[in-house]
C-alpha cells in the first residue's frame, strides 16, 4: 500500500489518480466541496456548457432503473459566459487542480466558440467535447452518430484551441470504433467514453412514460458491461488516450477500465446516491491495486488486451 | 448536508398506506421545517426523499404513504434496522415571515413537514390555524397532535365523511381565519388552488423527481420569477411571489 | 382477477397469455417441464437453430454482471435435422401448444434452408428468425446491423415460408427503428426485439476477459431501460406486432412492455436464475392487472404513446 | 432438480479462507455424491455451484472457498438465514463402477464432494484409500473426517508442510496402493496430472461458469469423445475413457 502509485498523465495533465467525477453528475463542483476537500480527485469534470444559458428539458427529467437511472436534463446550465464569470471563480476557491471543460452544442459553429473561450482559461486543464447532442443545421441526428460529423467537430474545435481535446461519444451507434477513429484522424488528443445509453421507463399509474420528453440518457452500474466493451474496442482501435467511464462505482470497477484500455476513469451517477463515491474509490484505490498486485497504476493501461 | 447512518425507533402504520418512522441519529444538519432527508434502500439505486415531520433531540420523525416499490419496502423495515440518510436538504420554510398568526394547509403526505413549522411557530409565540385534507377518514393523521401544539385545527375530507366535504380551499372560502401569512404543502393542484384562494403571501413546498437530492444534478429544475431553481436545493419551499406556474 | 383476460394474438397465432420464454434461455423446454407444466406458457421461443451442428464457442462463456449476465454461447445446437428428427417429438409430449422456432444462420441461403424445414413442422406456430449473427458471404457485419441486409433476409425467408416471420432485431444499432421499417417493408410478419447488448467483463485475477470470445451478448434486468426504449421506437416505426423483450423479470415489466407497444412479451436470462420466473410471471398478470385497472390485457398494446 | 428454501444451521471457517455451512431443506432431490446445489445470493444475478460435500437426514453439507465477492458473501451467512437453493443438479459419480477398492483423489476444494461419496462406498462394504491434496498445512480440512470413516488417508501439500511434499500424483506414484477404480475432483490442472497418472479406469468431475446450472443455456458446455456434454447437466462427472483434454 505504500508504494502504490496512482498516477496517471491525460495528454500531459498529469492526475495523481485516475479518478474523475463525470459531467452533470458533479455540477461546477462546490456542492460535494462541502462534504469533502474535492482536490483528492484526480480532477473532475464540469457540468455540459454551451454558448447560451439553457433551461434544459421538462420535468420530469429523471427515472429510476434497476441499478442505474435515466436523466433528461438536457444540458441546464448558465451558458459559457457565466460559468466563465460566475463558476470558475467559485471552484477556485475550494479546487486548486486543473477542471475539464466538459462543451456542449448544437452546431459546428457554437461548438468553436464555447470550446475558444474555455480553452482561454487557466483552470482549464482538457477539453471534453460531447457529441451526443442532436445537430440543428444537420437534421436533428447527433453529431456523435455518423465518423464525418465526429470529425468535423473534432477539427474545427482543434483550430481554436491549444488545450488537449477529448471527444465524449456516445455508445448508441452500431460501430464505436469507427467513430473514435475519425476523431483521432482529425486530431483528437483523446476519446472520453460512455456517454448514456438511450432508454426509457413506463409509469404504470399514469401509462404514460415517466420522463416529460419520453427518453433519456441511462446510466449507472447496469451499463458498466457496455461501457467496459466500448472501452476496449475504442483502446484497440486508435492510438490516443481513453478515459472510460459508465456504471463505475467502485475501486474494481477502475481497475477494471484500466485493463480494457482507460488512462483515467470517471466516475457518473454514483455521485448521486452516494455523494462521497468518488473520494471513497479515491482512498480504496491502493488497497485493490495490492489485492491483485499493482504497483504502477499507469503500467495496467490495457493490459487485457493479448 | 450531512451523510449519516440512522437507526430506526419504530415504524408504525398510523393511517390507510401511511407509516410514521421514527429515527435517531446525527440530526445536527436539519435546521428548518419544510426540509428533508434522502432515504438509500436496499436494492433501489435512487434515494427516496421524505420530508422531516418532526426532529428534537436527536430524534427525527418522518410519515410516509406507500405509493411504489421503495415506500413499500420502507413499510417492511423495523426497529433496530439501519438506514443511510441525507440529512439537512433544501431550504425549509422561513418561519420568520410571519408576523402573528400563520396559517398551515396541507394535504396528504403534504401534513408531516407542517408539523415542525407549527410546534417551532407555537414555541416562537405565534397564532397557528391549521387545515389538512383528506379524501376520507381512514386517511386523517395527525390531527390530535395538531391540537396538542394548541394550533386551530380543521379538517377537508373529500368526501365529507369527517370536517368540510371537499377541499383545504373549502375551508379557506369558508372559515374567516385572520392569518397574515400561510405555509402549504400538498400535491400540485391543491397547491395552486390554495395559491388562488389565498389573500396574503405565503410558502409553498414542491415536489419533483430527483436524481440527486443535493443540488448536483440538475434533475428537479423549475423556472420562478427569479430564474432558475433546484427544487432540492433552492427549494422544495418556493414563496408565493416567484411561482410561475 | 376473475374477469382478467391475458389473451394476445401473433399474427393469427393466439396465445393464452402473452408470456413466452426466449430462445437460448428454455432449451427445447423440456428442462422446464421437469420442473412445472409449461403449457401455462403463452408458448415459448426454442434454442437458435442452424443448418448445421454447431459446438459454439470456447468455455468460459458465461460472465456475471450487476442485474445480469454475458452470454457467449454461440448458437451451441443440433442442427435443424436433429432438432425435427429428435427435439420437436420430444417437445411433443410436454407441449402441447405452438412454439416459436427460433432461426439464425450465417448466409440467406443457410435462413432459407432452416426456415423452410421448420416450416413444415406442425409444431411450429411462428418463425423467430434472429439476424445477429455475422453475415459470412458479406464481410462479418451482423445481418441485423444494415437496413438493407435485414430486408434481403427478410424477403429470402418469407419467400419460402408460410408461417408468420418475425424479425429478431439486435440493439447494438445507430437506428433500430430503421431496420424494422426496412423488414416491414420487405414483408415480415412481425419484429421480435430486442437481442443481447453487446458487452464485456475483465476478471481481475486473470486480468483477461472473463469470457473466452472476449465479448458476448449482455442481458438480464439491467438491460430492462434499453429494450423497452428500443420497443417504443420499433412500435412508433411499423404498423405490425412487437414481441418485446430485454430485462423482463417481473409481471409488471411485462406490463410496461405492452405500454411500449409489445403484443407479446419474452423472457430471458430470469429464467436461468429461477427457473419457474416465467411460470410465475403467468400466474402474477392477473393480480397486477387488477392493480392497474387493466381488464383485457390486448387493450394497453402501445397504450403509453400519445 | 428441486428449487427450495433451506436454512442456515451453521457457517464456520474450518481452514484458511475455507467454510463449512450446514443447512436443513428439502434434500429429496439429491441422490448421489458428486452432484451440486446452485445457490441465490442476494445482490448477485447468477446462482453460485458448490458440491454437495454431504447429505444425511435432511442436513445438507457444504464447503466452499472464499475466492471472490459471491463467496465472500456466503462467509457472512449466519445460523437461522435462509438460502435459495436448487438442489439435485448434475449427473454425480457412479459408485458401481468400483468393485472392490477405490481410489478418491481430491485437491483444496475439490476435496468436499469426496466425503460423502467415501461414506456411501464404506456403507457398500468398499475399501477407500484417499488422497487430499493442499498447498499448506493452514488449508487443509477433513483429514480427521475421513480416517473415520476408515478410509486410508493420505495428504500431499506443496510445501511439504504437512504428508507427502508435492502433488496428489506424487502420493500416486509413491505410494503403492491396490486401488481398482479411481474418483477425482480438483482443480484442471490436477486433475489432467491424474488422468495421467492413474491405471484404471475412473472419473472426474469438471467446474465451469454457469448461467443455469441445469441445462437450459449450453453456458457450460464441453466436448467429449461421446459428443457434447453440458457440464451442469450431462457431467459435472465425466469417465476417463470419454474426456478430450
Ligand atoms: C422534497 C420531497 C419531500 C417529500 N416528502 C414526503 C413525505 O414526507 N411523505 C411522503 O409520503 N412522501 C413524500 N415525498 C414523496 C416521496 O418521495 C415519494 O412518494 C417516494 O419517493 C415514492 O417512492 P416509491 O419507491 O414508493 O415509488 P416509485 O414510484 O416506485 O418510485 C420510483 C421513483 O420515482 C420517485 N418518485 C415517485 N413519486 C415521487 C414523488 N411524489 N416525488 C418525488 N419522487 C417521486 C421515487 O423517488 C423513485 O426514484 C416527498 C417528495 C419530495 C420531492
Ligand atoms: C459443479 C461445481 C461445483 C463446485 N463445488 C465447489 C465446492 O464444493 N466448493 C467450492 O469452494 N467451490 C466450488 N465450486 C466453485 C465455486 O462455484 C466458485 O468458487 C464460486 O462460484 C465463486 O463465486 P464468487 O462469487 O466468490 O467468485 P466471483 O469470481 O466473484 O464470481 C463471478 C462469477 O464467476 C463464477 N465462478 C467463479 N469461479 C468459478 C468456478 N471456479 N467455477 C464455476 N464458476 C465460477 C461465479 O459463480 C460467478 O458467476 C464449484 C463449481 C462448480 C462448477
Ligand atoms: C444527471 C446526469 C447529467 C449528465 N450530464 C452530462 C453532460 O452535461 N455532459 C456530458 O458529457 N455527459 C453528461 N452525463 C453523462 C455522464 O457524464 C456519463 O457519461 C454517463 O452518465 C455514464 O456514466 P455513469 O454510468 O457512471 O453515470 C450526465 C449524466 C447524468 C446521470
Ligand atoms: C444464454 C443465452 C442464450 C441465448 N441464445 C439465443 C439464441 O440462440 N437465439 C436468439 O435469438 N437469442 C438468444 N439469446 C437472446 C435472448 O433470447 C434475449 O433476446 C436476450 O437475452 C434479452 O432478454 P433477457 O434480457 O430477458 O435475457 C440468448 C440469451 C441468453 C442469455
Ligand atoms: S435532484 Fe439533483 S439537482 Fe435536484
Ligand atoms: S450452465 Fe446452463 S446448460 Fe450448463
Amino acid at each position: 500500500m505504500v508504494n502504490a502509485n496512482t498516477k496517471v498523465c491525460l495528454s500531459g495533465l498529469e492526475l495523481d489518480n485516475p479518478v474523475i467525477p463525470a459531467s452533470g453528475t458533479f455540477g461546477y463542483g462546490y456542492e460535494f466541496a462541502e462534504l469533502y476537500d474535492i482536490n483528492v480527485l484526480g480532477t473532475f469534470s464540469f457540468k455540459g456548457t454551451t454558448r447560451e444559458p439553457r433551461f434544459g428539458n421538462p420535468t420530469p427529467r429523471i427515472a429510476e432503473c434497476r441499478e442505474g437511472m435515466i436523466n433528461a436534463v438536457g444540458l441546464q446550465n448558465p451558458g459559457v459566459e457565466k460559468v466563465i464569470s460566475e463558476e470558475l471563480p467559485k471552484l477556485a476557491k475550494c479546487f486548486n487542480k486543473k477542471v475539464i471543460a466538459n462543451v456542449s452544442g448544437f452546431s459546428i459553429d457554437e461548438y468553436m466558440y464555447t470550446c475558444e473561450r474555455l480553452d482561454a482559461q487557466e483552470q482549464v486543464g482538457l477539453i471534453e467535447v460531447n457529441i451526443s447532442c442532436p445537430n440543428v443545421h444537420g437534421g436533428g441526428m447527433s453529431f456523435g452518430t455518423q465518423p464525418e460529423m465526429a470529425a468535423r467537430v473534432t477539427k474545427a474545435v482543434k483550430s481554436v484551441t491549444k488545450k488537449p481535446v477529448y471527444i465524449k461519444l456516445t455508445p448508441n451507434v452500431t460501430d464505436i470504433a469507427s467513430i473514435a477513429k475519425a476523431c483521432e484522424e482529425a486530431g483528437a488528443d483523446g476519446i472520453s467514453l460512455i456517454n448514456t445509453l438511450m432508454g426509457m421507463r413506463i409509469d404504470l399509474n399514469r401509462k404514460k412514460p415517466v420522463i416529460a420528453n419520453t427518453m433519456g440518457g441511462f446510466s449507472g452500474p447496469a451499463i458498466f458491461p457496455v461501457a467496459l466493451r466500448c472501452v476496449w474496442q475504442v483502446y484497440n482501435a486508435v492510438n490516443i488516450p481513453v478515459i472510460g467511464m459508465g456504471g463505475v462505482s467502485c475501486a474494481e470497477d477502475v481497475i477494471e477500465m484500466m485493463l480494457a484500455g482507460a488512462t483515467a476513469v470517471e466516475t457518473g451517477a454514483i455521485n448521486l446516491v452516494d455523494p462521497y463515491a468518488s473520494k471513497k474509490i479515491v482512498e480504496d484505490l491502493p488497497r485493490v491495486m495490492e489485492k491483485y498486485h499493482i504497483t504502477n497504476l499507469s503500467d495496467i493501461i490495457g493490459g487485457a488486451h493479448s | 448536508m450531512k451523510q449519516g447512518i440512522f437507526t430506526i425507533q419504530s415504524n408504525e402504520n398510523i393511517a390507510l398506506n401511511v407509516y410514521k418512522m421514527v429515527l435517531t441519529g446525527d440530526t445536527g444538519a436539519i435546521t428548518a421545517p419544510g426540509q428533508f432527508v434522502d432515504i438509500m434502500l436496499e436494492g433501489y439505486f435512487l434515494r427516496r426523499p421524505i420530508s422531516v415531520c418532526d426532529c428534537v433531540d436527536g430524534k427525527l420523525t418522518l410519515i410516509y404513504k406507500v405509493v411504489g416499490k421503495g415506500t413499500e419496502a420502507m413499510a417492511g423495515l423495523e426497529a433496530e434496522q439501519k438506514l443511510d440518510l441525507l440529512t439537512g436538504l433544501g431550504n425549509g420554510y422561513d418561519l420568520t415571515a410571519c408576523r402573528n398568526h400563520a396559517l398551515l394547509i396541507g394535504g396528504g403526505v403534504g401534513v408531516p413537514p407542517l408539523y415542525m413549522m407549527a410546534r417551532e411557530l407555537r414555541e416562537m409565540g405565534k397564532e397557528v390555524s391549521v387545515i389538512l385534507g383528506f379524501n376520507k377518514a381512514k386517511e386523517i393523521f395527525y390531527q390530535k397532535e395538531f391540537e396538542a401544539l394548541g394550533a386551530h385545527t380543521y379538517v377537508a375530507t373529500a368526501d365529507g365523511s369527517v370536517g368540510t366535504k371537499g377541499f383545504v380551499t373549502d375551508v379557506m372560502n369558508s372559515v374567516d381565519i385572520p392569518y397574515d401569512y400561510f405555509y402549504c404543502c400538498g400535491p400540485e393542484p391543491m397547491l395552486k388552488a390554495v395559491y388562488n384562494a389565498s389573500k396574503t403571501g405565503g410558502q409553498f413546498s414542491f415536489e419533483e423527481r430527483m436524481g440527486c437530492g443535493f443540488g448536483a444534478c440538475m434533475g428537479c429544475s423549475c423556472k420562478t420569477k427569479y430564474g432558475n431553481k433546484r427544487i432540492c436545493k433552492d427549494g422544495p419551499v418556493l414563496t408565493k411571489e416567484e411561482i410561475i406556474w
